[in-house]
C-alpha cells in the first residue's frame, strides 16, 4: 500500500474515533439540539471501505453517518457545523446530524428510513450503467436493515439488471436494543442473498487493511463481471443506538470482550507491520485530534440560520407564494 | 390538427421526450411484456402496461432505457430517486394508484426531501405515471384517486390532466421539470379524445385553465369531473345559469390566483372532486376560497365528492359514489 | 383415498373449469362488469391445496380467486352473483370478481395488491399459535409476488416466530405479461426461501394428487415442527392475466405444449387409477355442470343493490352523518 | 387523584387493556430490547420502544404476547391486520410516523377496506400507536404528523390525545374498539402530566372536548397546538378577548357538532395545525365550518399551521416552522 493512503487511513481513523468521542462528550453537556448516533467501533468498515474508492464514487449512509461522511472526506467544519445546526453546517442546517450528506462528494444521502438506501444507490448504479459510468456505487446499511422489503427489492432487481454495485452491511450486533441473532433466520447474516443467488463476502469489521481488501476486490470483481456484491463485515456497536441510550441491554463482559477487537486498537497494533512507526503514528493522531478540535472551535461559533431560511429550497422551481 | 386520445398524447409526449434527452429513461411493470421469451420473436412490446400506454417504447428504445420491472414499487421507486439524483430523467409507473402505500416511503421521504434537508445541492427530476379513478367497475383497489396524499407532502408536484391537449404538454413539461412529479391519469380519459397539435409545446405546472366562462357560478372540477361539469353547465345555460369551469390541471403548486379571479367575480362555488371528502383536494381548495374570498362569497362552497367510502364495485353503487352532473345541478340550483 | 373425497376432488375440478369457462364466455360478450381474471390451468393447486385443507382453515387469494373460492366451498351463486354485481353476491356486490371472499369459510379475503396476503395470513396464523388453535393457514400468491417486500417481511417473520402456515407460490409462467424466468434470479423460484433457511418443496402444479400429498406432508411437518413453509407449484397460465388479454406475448407453441399437462386432462387420465370409472366420472361432471349452470342463471336473475348501499359497512361503528 | 405523564397513561392504559382481555397483544421493534442475548439476565426489556412507553409489558406479558419484530412494518402491519380478523386485538407500533410509507398499503387497502368489500362480516380492531411531532430536533424524517394520510382513508380512526387523561381514556376506547385505529402520540407531550384517575373509563371516539370555554374566539386545537392555544388564550384574556379552545380528540369521526355549536357562538375561528398546510386537518376543519356556519362566521377562519416545507433541523428554522402562541395571538388581534 502506498504511504499516502497508509497515512490518509491511519488520520480517518483517529478523525473518527477523536470526533465521535468529542461528540459524546456535547452529547453529555447537551450542547447540541437532537438525536446523535454515533459510530465509535465502525471505523474500521467507514475507512476501509471508502478507502477503496474514488472521491466520486456514490455511497447512500444512514442517521449513524458522521465515519462515512468523514471517511468520505467531507469537510470536516462544515459536518460539525450541521451537528450544531449552523447556517454553515454542510446542510445548511435543515438536515442535522442525521442527515449529514455532501452531494459533491458522492454522498448522495443519509436516510433516517432504515433501508432506504439500497434503492436509492441501485438508482445511481443503474445511471452509471447506463451512461457508461465509470462510478462504484456503495449502499451501507445495517445488521437491522436486511429484514425489510425495501431492502429486498432492491437486491433482486441489482441482480436481475446486473448492476455493479456494493450492499455493505455493517453488521455491529444490534439494531437498536436489538441483538442481530436475535432475529436472524440463517447461520450468517449474508446468507440473504442467496435469495438472489449474489455473490457475497464476509469480513472482519474491525480489521481495516482486511475491509480494504474485500472492498477493493469486491469492486473489481462487481465491475468486471457486472453484478452487484454483498459485503458483511462484522463489529460491535460501542456506543448505543443514540446518545443517551442506557445501554442496559448490552451485556458488560459482551462490551469487555468487543474492546480486544476495537478496530482502532487494532490498527495500531498493526501499524507497525504496514511501515508506519511510532512517532508517525503520534504525528498522525495529533493532526486528527487538531482537526477535530478546530472543526469544533469552527461550529461552536458559527451562526445560526435565518428562521426564513426553513422556507428556501424546497423545490427547484415553485411559486413562493404557495409555500 | 390531428385528433389524439389521451392515451396517444401521453405516448406521443413519452416518445418525444425519449428522443430529445437521452437521460429520459421508464421503468415499470410489464412494459416489456412478452420479452420473457426471447427465443420467440414478435411477442415482445406485446403490452406496453396494462392500459397498453407505452407501447412500442420498449421496441424504439430497447431495454436498456424502458426497463421491465419485477413487482418491486419500492425499489425501483427508490431506484428512480437514485437515478434522477445522479443524471437522468426517470420515469416509473405506477401501475395504479391504489398501489400507492407499497411505495410512498420513497416518495415521501427521499423523493420529496432529499434536496431540502441535504442543503439544495441535489434536485430529484424524476415522475411517477400514475393511473387513478373510479368508474371502471374495477373494485375498491384499483379505483382511488389519492389526489391530495400526495398533495399534503411538501417537495412533490401535483398534475392530473383532463384532456389529450392538457395530457401531453403537462407531460412533455413535468418530465423536464427539476422536482418530482406525480402525474395522475385517469383511466376513464385514457380514450376520449380532442385535437393536439404535433408541436404543442409544454404547458407550465402550476398554471389553471378556464375550461368555460361564464358569470353566475365558479365551478372547479378535479380531473375526470371536467367532463360532469360541462355536462351540468350545458343544462345549466338552458335554465340561463351561466357556469364558469375552472380545471386546475396541477394541485400542487395551485394556481390560486385563477380560482380567486373566478370566484370574485361569481360569488358561488362549487368544487367537483371524486375523492374521499376529508382532508381532500375539494376541503383545500374551499377551505382556501373561503380564507381568501370571503366577502367575495355569496354563498357557502358547495364540496361534491365521493361519500366516505372506499370504492364499490357493483354499478349502482358505484355510480352512486362518484359525483355527477345531476349533484352539480341540484346544488346550483339551490344556491 | 377415501371415495367422498375423490368424488370431491373431481368434482371441484370440474366446476372450477366449468365455470371459468362460462366466465370467459360472458365476459367476451360483455354480460358483467369489471375485470375478470380466470384461472385456467390452476385448478389442480386449488383443489389439491384445499382438499388437505379443512373446512374452517384460513386462506388468502388474490384477484385470481374464483379457483380458491370455489375449492374453499363458497356458494356457488353467491360466488357468481357477486361477479355479476348483484345485491345477493358474496360480498354484497361491493366486492367483485376480484374481491371473492368469504369469512366464514375461513377466506381472509383476496387482494388485489400483489404481496398483500402473505403477511396477513402469518396474522392469522399468529392468532392460532397464540389461542393454541388447530387451524391451519394458507396463503396463495403468484411467481410475481416473490420480488416484492411483502412477501420478504412476511416470510422472515413467520420462520423467525416459528410460526406453523404454508405459503403457497403457483407459478403459472407469467406475472401479467412477464414470463416467470425473464425476473427470476435464482436457478429455481424456491430458492428464495434460502433467505430464511425456510424448509421448501417443489411439485407439478398439474397434477392435483401430487399437489394434495405435498399440501398434506406439508401441513403435518408444519405443524409438529411449528414452522412455516413454502410451497411451489408449476403451471401454466391457460388464460391471459385478464380476460381481454390479447395474450400476444403466449407463444402459440408454449400454450399447445402446456395442453399436454392440462391439470383436468391429467386428472381425468388419473381418474382410472383412483378407482373411478368412466360413467361416475361422467356423472360428477354432469353435476358440475348443471351447478355452474344454475349459478349462473342464478345471478343473472338477481336484484342490484341499492344505490346507497354504498354507504353501509365501512366500519363496526361510525356516525352515519360523518360517512 | 394521581399525577401521570402522558407515557405513564399509556403504558397504565396498556397494561389494564392487557389484563382485562387476553386477546390483547403488542408488536414493534426493541419493545424487548435486550432480550437478544437469553443468557444475560436482568437486560431484557431495558427499553420498550424509542420512548420507553411499552417498559415492563415484555417482562409482565412475556414474549408470545408481547412480540418484539423485525424491521419489517409492512410484514407485521399486515400480521396485525389478519391477527384481528381471527380474533385477537393487536396494537403495533409504527415507531415514528415517518415510517408510514413503508407499510401503508396494509393500512389503506387491508385494515381500512377488508370489512367493506368483503361484504361486512370482517372486523379488523388493531390499534395503531405511532409517534409524531416536530419540536425534537429530530430532522425531517422523525418529525412529521401526518394526520390527515389517515384521516382521508374511509376505514380507518383517527385519534390524537392532547394530554395524559385523554391518552389513558382514548387508548383503552381505541383498543376496545372494533374498527381500526391509528392512535397518534406526540413526542413533546410525552412528559407532560395531569391528574388521571386509575378508574378512569375508556373516553368515546369521535367526541371532541372543551377544554376552556368562551364567547369572542373559537381556537380549534389540533393535539399538541392546545399548548399554544392555552397560552394564547391567556395573554389574550388580559385584552378581555375571551376564547373557547376546542380540542377535537379525534379526527374520525370529528366531532363536528361540537365545533360548529361553538363557532355559531363566537363567529370567529382560528384553527391550528401543525402539519403541513396542504390537504391537512385544518384545510379539512376549514371547510367544514365555511360550509356549515357560512352565515355565523363573522372573519374567514383563520389556518395556522406549518408552511409547504419539510421540518427542518436547527433550532431556529424549526421553531419558524411550528405555530405558536404568538402566532395565534397575532390572528386573534387582527379579527
Ligand atoms: C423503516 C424504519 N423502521 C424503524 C426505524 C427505527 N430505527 C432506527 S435505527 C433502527 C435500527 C437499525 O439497526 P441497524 O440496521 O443494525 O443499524 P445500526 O443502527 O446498528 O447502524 C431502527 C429500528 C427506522 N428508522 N426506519
Ligand atoms: C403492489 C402491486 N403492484 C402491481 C400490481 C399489478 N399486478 C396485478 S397482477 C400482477 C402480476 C402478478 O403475477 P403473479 O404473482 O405471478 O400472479 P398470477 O396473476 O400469475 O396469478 C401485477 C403486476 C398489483 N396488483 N399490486
Ligand atoms: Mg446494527
Ligand atoms: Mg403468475
Amino acid at each position: 500500500m502506498d504511504k499516502k493512503k497508509l497515512n490518509w487511513i491511519y488520520k480517518k481513523l483517529f478523525t473518527i474515533r477523536f470526533f465521535e468521542e468529542r461528540i459524546k462528550k456535547i452529547a453529555k453537556e447537551k450542547t447540541v439540539p437532537g438525536y446523535l448516533h454515533t459510530c465509535i467501533g465502525s471505523e474500521a468498515i467507514c475507512v476501509g471501505v471508502m478507502a477503496a474508492l474514488n472521491n466520486d464514487d456514490w455511497i447512500s449512509s444512514t442517521y449513524r453517518n458522521h465515519g462515512h461522511a468523514i471517511a468520505k472526506d467531507c469537510d470536516l467544519k462544515k459536518i460539525t457545523s450541521e451537528i450544531y445546526g449552523r447556517k454553515t453546517g454542510i446542510c445548511k442546517g435543515r438536515g442535522g446530524s442525521m442527515h449529514i450528506s455532501d452531494f459533491d462528494r458522492g454522498m448522495l444521502g443519509s436516510f433516517g428510513i432504515v433501508a432506504a438506501g439500497p434503492p436509492v444507490v441501485l438508482g445511481a448504479a443503474l445511471q452509471e450503467k447506463i451512461n457508461n459510468g465509470k462510478k462504484m456505487s456503495v449502499s451501507f446499511f445495517g445488521d437491522g436493515a436486511i429484514h425489510n422489503g425495501a431492502f429486498h427489492e432492491a437486491a433482486g432487481l441489482a441482480q436481475l439488471w446486473n448492476i455493479p454495485m456494493l450492499f455493505v452491511c455493517e453488521n455491529n450486533g444490534y439494531a437498536e436494543a436489538t441483538a442481530t441473532d436475535w432475529h436472524l433466520n440463517t447461520k450468517e447474516l449474508s446468507d440473504i442473498s442467496k435469495a438472489y443467488d449474489m455473490k457475497s463476502y464476509q469480513g472482519n469489521g474491525n480489521d481495516v487493511f482486511e475491509v480494504y481488501k474485500i472492498t477493493n476486490e469486491a469492486i473489481i470483481e462487481s465491475k468486471n463481471n457486472e453484478i452487484p456484491i454483498f459485503l458483511e463485515f462484522k463489529n460491535y456497536r460501542f456506543s448505543g443506538q443514540y446518545e443517551g441510550d442506557t445501554q442496559l441491554y448490552q451485556p458488560k463482559e459482551e462490551i469487555e470482550e468487543a474492546k480486544n477487537n476495537d478496530p482502532i486498537k487494532l490498527a495500531i497494533e498493526n501499524s507497525i507491520n504496514h511501515g508506519l512507526n511510532a512517532d508517525k503514528l503520534e504525528e498522525i493522531k495529533n493532526i486528527a485530534l487538531n482537526e477535530v478540535n478546530e472543526a469544533f472551535k469552527y461550529a461552536e461559533t458559527q451562526p445560526w440560520p435565518d428562521p426564513e431560511d426553513a422556507l428556501k429550497e424546497v423545490y427547484v422551481s415553485y411559486p413562493k407564494e404557495n409555500i | 390538427m390531428p385528433i389524439k386520445t389521451v392515451k396517444e398524447a401521453i405516448n406521443d409526449a413519452l416518445v418525444q421526450s425519449f428522443e430529445n434527452d437521452k437521460n429520459v429513461i421508464l421503468m415499470g411493470e410489464d412494459i416489456a411484456g412478452g420479452k420473457g421469451r426471447e427465443q420467440y420473436q414478435g411477442t415482445q412490446d406485446a403490452w406496453g402496461g396494462p392500459f397498453g400506454v407505452t407501447q412500442g417504447l420498449f421496441t424504439k428504445f430497447g431495454a436498456e432505457r424502458v426497463r421491465d420491472t419485477t413487482i418491486a414499487e419500492a425499489g425501483f421507486f427508490g431506484a428512480a430517486v437514485g437515478a434522477a439524483m445522479t443524471g437522468l430523467r426517470p420515469i416509473v409507473e405506477l401501475m395504479y394508484v391504489d398501489f400507492a402505500g407499497v411505495c410512498f416511503d420513497q416518495m415521501m421521504n427521499q423523493a420529496a426531501k432529499v434536496r431540502y434537508m441535504f442543503g439544495g445541492k441535489q434536485k430529484v427530476p424524476m415522475v411517477v405515471r400514475t393511473v387513478v379513478g373510479a368508474g371502471f367497475r374495477a373494485g375498491s383497489e384499483h379505483s382511488q384517486t389519492l389526489y391530495s396524499l400526495y398533495t399534503h407532502i411538501p417537495g412533490l408536484k401535483v398534475v392530473a390532466p383532463y384532456d389529450a391537449y392538457d395530457a401531453k404538454g403537462l407531460l412533455l413539461a413535468s418530465i423536464q421539470d427539476d422536482d418530482p412529479v406525480i402525474f395522475m391519469e385517469h383511466k376513464r380519459l385514457y380514450m376520449t379524445k380532442c385535437e393536439v397539435p404535433d408541436d404543442l409545446k409544454p404547458i407550465p405546472l402550476g398554471k389553471g385553465k378556464i375550461r368555460k366562462s361564464g358569470n353566475d357560478i365558479t365551478i372547479i372540477a378535479i380531473q375526470r369531473m371536467n367532463l360532469f361539469a360541462e355536462e351540468a353547465a350545458k343544462k345549466l345555460a338552458e335554465d340561463s345559469i351561466n357556469c364558469e369551469i375552472i380545471d386546475p390541471r396541477t394541485y400542487s403548486p395551485l394556481d390560486e390566483e385563477l380560482i380567486f379571479e373566478s370566484v370574485k367575480k361569481t360569488g358561488k362555488v362549487i368544487v367537483v372532486d371524486e375523492s374521499n371528502p376529508k382532508c381532500s383536494l375539494a376541503s383545500e381548495i374551499t377551505s382556501l376560497i373561503s380564507e381568501k374570498c370571503f366577502s367575495d362569497l355569496k354563498s357557502p362552497v358547495a364540496k361534491i365528492t365521493a361519500p366516505h367510502t372506499p370504492v364499490p364495485f357493483s354499478p349502482p353503487m358505484e355510480d352512486y359514489y362518484i359525483p355527477s352532473a345531476e349533484k352539480i345541478i341540484n346544488v346550483a340550483k339551490n344556491f
